[in-house]
């Protein structure tokens, strides 16, 4: 589940992509799309009035018509109002996951980047045995544990997405800790603390921000995946996930069912990827 | 198209591979005596054979053993055995076969759940002449031939029950038209053909060994990949098919559909009548009248499966059927909650009395409910809504489920429970199967506990007297029903989808579990 | 210094009229260059940085990058056309009939392949030379370039290599097939002065041969070394060229002027090397465009005067990485007197920098010890260090590492005033204003970040950040190694400054002999990780005792003055 | 040179096997931390109707009844002895369980691994191969791929070649076309992600004053790529495979079930779901071994690739 080992590996590397500074078409797609997405998080009720959760069995299995633009499920519901209202649960879990893993992350990088040689090689042993275990059997524990639902969901994503990012940032604070600058701020005096939280926290942790923008991607992903084991979020929630994984099983007679939460998902990792690496080109780009 | 036009097909050919692919989960042992579930009974129906069998029509009918006479009390039955079997090891089948099975069955260590409970009133077997077994009852069971007719307690080679459980487990050896030749575990079963076989049950399509040389039986959890295997050829049968699969297929010219409901119960959610809130029967009857289990049937089966309104399966003809009772009237489902004091109602729009929510929690085993089904209950969810109740669905891993329910969390859940014949009335709504096993499992999930219930099903169990027997689980039904402890949906869906040159597949009509044996291949 | 004569265009190696390079949709970067070389000759080009030297040089390659507008009235290789030549077939001319050595040299060889095999690609790919008949020819070539052991080298890498061997490795390539022309674009920079040496006689002995040489460089003391004529570039154009003796003699052009003036070598302390012609010129500039006079203060340094530090007998060991345990320091003493400057010299890996990082008490002394202002220093605790620390500022080679680079000018310079809690306050942006003012620098770089500025600016907030803590120490090391020469004057006259204002005591380490002694009252002379002599800058310039002094200053390369 | 390695392996063995251990401990405590009986799940798994004398029969026979810290530390030291144990519910010993289902996984992830890395490869190239449009294009496709979920993907491509050209099976057949879909469905996202780090990385190379000075000495735009900047372009995607392949292992949980093929993802998924503790820590084992195998492989590839790393 580190895909965001590789996501760091990019962030660094976007470094050298260069300054440019004007609007690309990708990011201001993605930036239309990422206003849409936020939009139907906060007031799904505004672009879809209609009630998600509002069965009509007589017109179940609709294809894409005038009524109803994504078709309507197996119940009748309407799959636009669902995919939009859904926003909210997808971004939520994105986003949510993506903070604990980091957050953990921040914990167990800096313990391991910060304090002495034990504890650096006890956490790092840590990090090596996580990773050794298949995220998706951690997550799967996890739920297994605790059972189902939108948030053992999250969190299991969550846990599992933590080492790799423990792993980016004891790298980045070890890298920042050799650099000139800290040394230029013993020279004048300053002690261990006040390096840490003026200087190695935040170089350290700035490079994150876009790191987050681009989990999130990955963690709907993830959490879609959870879902398809019927492990996710509880119906008839209309997380994207949960909606994706029931149409798949009408696949060959009511495509859209999966075709658009799919989409969604695609879209909305393919829009925080675009905008957190443009991000970072131009953080980087000062 | 609908199997059964098996018109002008020509003569059977002999010869040839099947692969059959199931949707059920692969089982851990292939000899059903252990433990006993349904996998085990599809796949062993192709190996094994039991001492009877029954028709379409319910009735039973001679298998192994060619006839049987009960004592006038009912507490011992002789059964004249078929004098020309043998197993496939080459043992003979006789008397003591019988007896080693029944004493396999019985024997803890074998760990036998479904038969072990079949057998609950058999003390004793003997063997009166090679070919006449008797049993002794410690009490009178109306439902002994139909136990023995069930898969789980089929007959096997004693020589190979001697064997170790693993072995036994890898390849049991009975008498069937299929020898197990090799087990892949995740990938297959190969079956080949018993040429010296000679025992089909009395109602099968022809006489001698079977067609098929070779049966391949393959696991394929994932319904989409299941259904698309057979579209491409890659399989020739498949079971638990989806509902609009089911419609295509009927469409195709390529494909056919066997429909068989099992036996045993419908499927239905049951109410916990144990605890609030549908401790009280206004509650109970509330919910029921507030689901509209018609319109979810109807959307999600697309025609396949037809509503339910009684406990047994509609092969059962015993079974008593009361539309009335389960009609949708939200109005009326309004009143009974008014009167049962919940009569306020919250921000969110769900019942409340004295400030607690009028919640529902069901959980829902993902691996026992396919996902159609799992849509029914989020429509009744959807619509109970209206009404006022908040159902909390709760989709979990089998063991959690089980768990769910050994700690009492739930207030309504759907659990199939196969086995033929109206006592399974008896396991699922006698007040003795409240008390939990030391496994913590029970069958009585709606907690029913009626003594009059407990009384007529009691003396239903003992009546060999057929018209009594089935009015006496007629007065039962009428009992369960009107107590609105559950909410019947539609028979066990057992839909298998067939390619259209597969001639000949039909069902046991013991459990509706496929044989292959008068299967050929029109290629 | 006189090269061969050209008789007429067409028998020259180079021809280019009127050179026109641009990138995008932006204003050209070169404008209208024109040079011819003779074979036989080495015309050098030279500029300050950013003047389109090295786009020059690339376009006659067909290599001026991406995005590149590539136009000329002429542009001819030994007589031969080759504007608007296919890539196929330029690919068949690069490397044959003109080579290249490109300007960073450090990392212009696939750090994956061994030398031999990156040496041997132009005879791969313009020979039909068998495996073994290449091997040959690298073996010799890598000879002829003076790299000993050439059988042992060609399987090193890249990164096996110091800089002087790889620079030789890639000028081994540029040749390998005897091109007529070779283009070598700064092949001396970032080298020490006895390897820089090496190569400029090797590019000599290469004219020598017969073939034209085109070398650009910004150092015109090796400028003045090797090349017959010299074309000063700035801001896309040839503003003088001429022979090299009365070019840089007798400099014409303004620009040519700054440049020469700008050479630290051989001018005494306190000489100007900078004109003042900036708006933002420091108020203790002199006023003068050209150079001003020398003010001679060496004299006013008694070195009975106080001592504000001291090392005695430091040694500092590393592990290798192979794990055994290399001497980096050893054993170095000396003083530092009140207001005096302690010159540090010595080749790239002689332990200068851990010799600072030592005074800095960023690094722990295995034996030895350092005095500040007669305390203990490197014996005592952080803690205890901690209230002198204000009295011991440091300058850095690499400027921009240096800084935060989160953090504004603003935000840097109120950290080092300690004035973090009153950010914002009148009375802080005074004395940021003021701090600025001492550097030169106006207070519109406040709010921008290191990497918004030049790197002479960058310097100087360094040098400001250094003087915040109103320091009576001033450890520098290699702060102008990365500097163009005109700014490197300018930075150089600052310290001068700053030192003569407030009587700064100043440690400079630089591997530039020229500048040390430009700037330097004392002298010692580092090698691996001893100090092999030490003592009064003009004694050891004029006579040097230790043979390895000796050599040293014999390497530098000295312009005409 | 023996005298320098040896000391490092020596490290890097106990490192393997502290990080086994804690795997091992840490899969024993949360699968116990499951709510559910054992004995249960080996009388039948859930929902049977096991009676309390073979429950209490089967607990004796497996120690359940003994403390869970007893349980653990007799797992440890069948662990030692290199004996997985038994599975509780399939009744079969897990060590050869494990090891049948190993094959097909690897298979799986291995072959997928190199598809990933042909794919990412091909488009890298091509994508950087000049055009505005191609890098567009190639970007846009790589970001797309990494972003598919498994089991979507996996039924897309069913519906395509199984159903709609009929071309490739849906299902595992044991021979090539069998394999066909599911490797497609594990590579293309993973594809997806080597694609974006190659591309970047060759960019950068191909940007190097290495690669002009190539340039320099007449070598060809195919030259450039396939001597040099190739090369430099799959250093940072070489050291990601070893995390890649345990992205593929998880993957393979999905995968597995979808193409209907033995292996261990299916393996483990039934055995959580069926607290069958033997089996889930024998499959965790068998993986982290896989994956400090691949971890191994890796340093070893990084090292044939780049020279540099052998120095020291
Ligand atoms: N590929 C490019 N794209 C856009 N601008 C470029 C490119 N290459 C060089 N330039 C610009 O062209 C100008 C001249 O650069 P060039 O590298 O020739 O300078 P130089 O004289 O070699 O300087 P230096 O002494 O620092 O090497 C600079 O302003 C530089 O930013
Ligand atoms: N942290 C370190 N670990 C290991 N070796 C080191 C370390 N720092 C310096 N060295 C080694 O110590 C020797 C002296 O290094 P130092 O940086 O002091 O040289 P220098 O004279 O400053 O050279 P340059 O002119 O290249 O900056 C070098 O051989 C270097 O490789
Ligand atoms: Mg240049
Ligand atoms: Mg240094």
């Amino acid at each position: 589940m580190s895909d965001l080992e590789v996501q760091a590996g990019l962030a660094a590397q976007s470094r050298r992509s260069g300054p440019s500074r004007r609007l690309g078409v990708a990011e201001a797609t993605a930036g239309v799309l990422a206003l849409f997405l936020v939009a139907s998080a906060v007031v799904p009720q505004l672009l879809a009035p209609g009630d998600p959760l509002a069965i009509d069995p007589l017109s179940a299995f609709q294809p894409p018509n005038f009524a109803h633009g994504f078709g309507t499920d197996e119940s009748g519901r309407d799959i636009y109002t669902r995919v939009v209202h859904g926003t909210q649960y997808s971004l939520v879990i994105g986003a949510a996951a993506t903070a604990i893993g980091l957050g953990l992350g921040i914990v167990l990088g800096t313990l391991a980047g910060m304090l002495g040689r034990v504890i650096d090689f006890t956490v790092n042993r840590f990090l090596e045995v996580l990773f050794a275990f298949p995220g998706l059997l951690l997550a799967l524990l996890f739920i297994v544990i605790f059972g189902p639902g939108v948030v053992t969901a999250t969190i299991a994503v969550g846990l599992s997405t933590a080492p790799g990012y423990a792993r980016i940032i004891r790298a980045q604070l070890i890298t920042v800790r050799s650099q000139a600058f800290v040394e230029a701020a013993t020279v004048l005096g300053r002690t261990r603390w006040q390096i840490l939280l003026r200087h190695i926290l935040p170089n350290t942790l700035a490079p994150l921000f876009v790191l987050a923008t681009l989990g999130i991607g990955q963690a709907i992903v993830w959490a879609a995946t959870l879902s398809y084991l019927g492990l996710g979020a509880e119906p008839p929630t209309a997380e994207w996930g949960a909606m994706l994984s029931a149409g798949r099983t009408y696949i060959t007679s009511a495509w859209w069912m999966s075709f658009f939460p799919g989409l969604f998902i695609v879209l909305t990792a393919v829009t925080a990827t675009v905008l957190g690496r443009s991000i970072d080109r131009r953080m980087r780009h000062v | 198209t609908a199997a059964g036009s098996t018109e002008s097909v020509g003569e059977p050919k002999s010869g040839g591979t099947i692969t059959y692919a199931s949707g059920d989960a692969e089982p851990s042992c292939l000899d059903p005596h252990v433990g006993g579930n349904f996998p085990q009974a599809l796949v062993s129906a192709q190996y094994l054979e039991s001492l009877v069998s029954r028709n379409s029509s319910g009735q039973i009918i001679p298998w192994l053993a060619e006839s049987w006479v009960p004592s006038a009390d009912g507490l011992t039955w002789e059964f004249t055995l078929r004098d020309d079997v043998t197993f496939t090891d080459g043992t003979v089948f006789d008397a003591s076969a019988v007896q080693a099975n029944i004493a396999h069955l019985q024997d803890p260590t074998t760990l036998s759940s479904t038969g072990y409970l079949a057998l609950g009133k058999v003390t004793g077997t003997e063997a009166v002449s090679p070919t006449v077994v008797r049993f002794t009852l410690s009490e009178p069971d109306s439902a002994l031939l139909e136990s023995l007719s069930q898969p789980w307690l089929a007959i096997e080679s004693p020589a190979a029950l001697e064997r170790s459980q693993d072995e036994n487990c890898a390849a049991p050896v009975g008498t069937g038209p299929f020898i197990v030749e090799s087990w892949v575990k995740q990938n297959a079963i190969t079956l080949v053909r018993n040429d010296d076989y000679v025992s089909p049950p009395a109602d099968a399509g022809h006489s001698g060994p079977a067609y098929l040389d070779t049966v391949i039986w393959r696991f394929i959890p994932d319904s989409a990949s299941r259904y698309a295997a057979l579209q491409s050829g890659e399989v020739d049968v498949i079971d638990n098919a989806q509902p609009d699969t089911i419609v295509q297929a009927e469409q195709s010219d390529s494909l056919e559909e066997l429909d068989s409901p099992r036996p045993g119960s419908s499927n239905r959610i049951e109410l916990n009548s144990g605890q609030a809130p549908f401790d009280d029967v206004r509650v109970r009857e509330a919910f029921i009248r507030s689901a509209n289990v018609d319109d979810a049937v109807s959307s999600l089966f697309q025609g396949t499966a037809t509503r339910s309104y009684s406990a047994l399966s509609s092969v059962e003809p015993t079974a008593v059927s009361n539309a009335a009772l389960f009609a949708y009237d939200p109005t009326a489902a309004g009143t009974l909650l008014d009167e049962a004091g919940w009569n306020e109602t919250d921000a969110d729009g769900y019942r409340i009395k004295d400030g607690v929510r009028l919640t529902v929690e069901f959980p829902v085993s993902t691996n026992q409910s396919i996902p159609a089904e799992q849509s029914v209950f989020e429509q009744i969810q959807a619509t109970a809504k209206a009404t006022g109740f908040e159902v909390k669905l709760r989709p979990m891993d089998l063991s959690s489920w089980y768990a769910a329910l050994a700690s009492n969390d739930y207030d309504a859940v759907s659990a199939p429970y196969t086995k033929v014949g109206p006592d399974v009335l008896r396991i699922l709504y006698h007040s003795d199967s409240i008390v939990p096993a030391p496994s913590g499992y029970f069958a009585n999930l709606a907690q029913v506990s009626d003594p009059a219930i407990d009384e007529l099903l009691t003396t239903a169990a003992s009546t060999a007297d057929a018209t009594e027997r089935a009015a006496l689980y007629s007065d039962a039904q009428d009992r369960i029903l009107e107590g609105f402890y559950i909410l019947p949906l539609y028979d066990q869906q057992n839909h298998f989808l067939l390619r259209s040159d597969v001639i000949g597949l039909r069902t046991l009509p013991t459990v509706a579990v496929p044989t292959l044996y008068d299967v050929w291949l029109n290629r | 210094m006189n090269g061969p004569v050209l008789k007429s265009d067409s028998a020259a190696a180079l021809t280019v009229r009127n050179l026109r390079v641009g990138f995008g949709s932006a204003e050209p970067v070169v404008r209208g260059v024109s040079f011819v070389v003779a074979p036989g000759e080495c015309l050098a080009i030279v500029g300050e940085s950013g003047s389109g030297k090295s786009v020059t040089a690339r376009s006659l390659l067909g290599l001026a990058g991406r995005n590149s507008r590539v136009s000329a009235d002429r542009l001819e290789l030994g007589g031969q056309n080759v504007l608007g030549l296919t890539d196929r077939a330029w690919q068949g001319r690069r490397g044959k009939d003109v080579g290249l050595v490109l300007q960073d040299a450090l990392v212009s060889l696939d750090p994956l392949r061994p030398i031999g095999r990156e040496i041997a690609d132009s005879l791969r790919l313009h020979t039909a030379l068998g495996a073994a008949g290449r091997a040959r020819r690298v073996l010799e070539l890598l000879d002829a370039v003076g790299l000993p052991h050439p059988e042992l080298q060609v399987r090193k890498l890249s990164g096996q290599l110091s800089g002087g061997e790889r620079q030789r490795a890639l000028i081994a390539a540029a040749i390998a097939l005897n091109p007529p022309l070779l283009i070598a674009d700064e092949p001396t920079t970032a080298l020490d002065v006895t390897v820089q040496a090496q190569i400029l006689a090797l590019l000599e002995q290469i004219t020598g041969a017969g073939t034209a040489v085109l070398l650009i460089s910004h150092d015109l003391a090796v400028v003045s070394r090797v090349a017959h004529r010299v074309a000063v570039m700035h801001d896309g154009q040839l503003v003088e060229t001429g022979r090299t003796t009365q070019v840089l003699g007798s400099p014409q052009h303004e620009q040519t002027r700054r440049m020469v003036a700008a050479i630290p070598a051989d001018k005494p302390r306190g000489t100007r090397l900078s004109p003042s012609a900036r708006p933002d010129a420091p108020r203790f500039l002199s006023t003068s465009s050209t150079l001003s006079t020398p003010t001679n203060f060496r004299a006013e340094v008694s070195l009975e005067s106080t001592v504000v530090l001291e090392a005695i007998g430091l040694s500092k060991s590393f592990r290798r990485p192979d794990g055994t345990s290399q001497l980096a320091v050893d054993d170095v003493s000396f003083t530092l007197h009140h207001g005096s400057t302690l010159g540090i010299v010595g080749e790239s890996g002689s332990g200068k920098t851990t010799v600072a990082r030592l005074l800095l008490a960023l690094l722990a002394p295995e034996h030895g010890e350092v005095h500040v202002f007669g305390e203990p220093w490197s014996a005592a605790s952080e803690k205890t260090r901690r209230g002198l620390r204000a009295s011991v500022g440091a300058i850095y080679q690499d400027a921009l590492g240096s800084f935060d680079p989160r953090w504004s000018v603003a935000e840097i310079l109120t950290d080092a005033l300690n004035l973090r809690h009153e950010r914002g306050a009148p009375h802080t942006t005074t004395r940021l204003t003021s701090l600025l003012d001492e550097v030169g620098l106006a207070p519109t770089v406040l709010p921008r970040r290191p990497l918004e500025l030049s790197g002479g600016q960058r310097q100087r907030v360094g040098i400001a950040r250094a003087l915040a803590g109103r320091p009576e120490i001033l450890i520098c090391d290699e702060p102008v190694s990365s500097l163009d020469v005109t700014v490197q004057a300018q930075v150089l006259d600052l310290l001068d400054d700053v030192q003569r204002e407030r009587g700064l005591s100043l440690i400079f380490i630089s591997h530039d002999l020229g500048v040390v002694q430009h700037i330097s009252d004392q002298i010692a002379v580092m090698r691996d990780g001893r100090i092999v002599e030490i003592g009064p800058a003009e004694r050891v310039f004029a006579a040097p005792q230790h043979p390895y002094s000796a050599q040293l200053l014999a390497a530098v390369p000295r312009a005409p003055v | 040179m023996l005298a320098l390695v040896l000391p490092r392996l020596a490290a890097r063995l106990a490192g393997s096997v502290f990080v086994l251990w804690m795997v091992a401990t840490i899969t024993f405590f949360a699968v116990r931390l499951i709510p559910g009986d054992p004995a249960q799940a080996v009388l039948g798994g859930p929902g049977s109707q096991a009676s309390p004398e073979a429950l209490a029969a089967v607990s004796a026979e497996y120690g359940f009844d003994q403390p869970v810290i007893v349980q653990y530390f007799a797992q440890l030291g069948r662990l030692i002895t290199g004996d997985l144990g038994r599975s509780y519910a399939l009744n079969t010993d897990v060590g050869p369980l494990v090891l049948s289902q190993l094959g097909g996984t690897l298979l799986l992830a291995v072959l997928a691994l190199i598809l990933a890395w042909l794919l990412a490869l091909a488009l890298a190239t091509w994508s950087t191969r000049g055009g505005k449009v191609a890098a567009r294009v190639g970007s846009s496709l790589e970001i797309v791929a990494a972003a598919l979920p498994h089991f979507w993907l996996a039924t897309s491509l069913i519906v395509v070649f199984s159903i709609g050209l009929g071309v490739l099976p849906p299902i595992s057949t044991g021979d090539i076309a069998g394999l066909v879909l599911p490797v497609l469905t594990l590579a293309v996202p993973l594809a997806g992600f080597l694609g974006q780090i190659m591309r970047e990385s060759l960019l950068g190379a191909l940007e190097s004053p290495f690669v002009l000075s190539a340039r320099a000495r007449g070598e060809s735009e195919r030259g450039v790529r396939w001597v040099h900047a190739l090369r430099h372009a799959s250093l940072p995607a070489i050291s990601l495979s070893g995390w890649a392949f345990g992205s593929l292992i998880s993957g393979a949980v999905v995968v597995e079930t979808i193409f209907a093929r033995p292996g261990l993802g299916r393996t483990l998924l039934n055995a959580v779901t069926l607290r069958d503790v033997p089996v889930v820590i024998g499959v965790v084992m068998i993986v982290a071994v896989a994956y400090i195998l691949m971890t191994l492989l890796t340093d070893a590839a990084s090292r044939l690739v780049d020279p540099r790393l052998r120095l020291t």
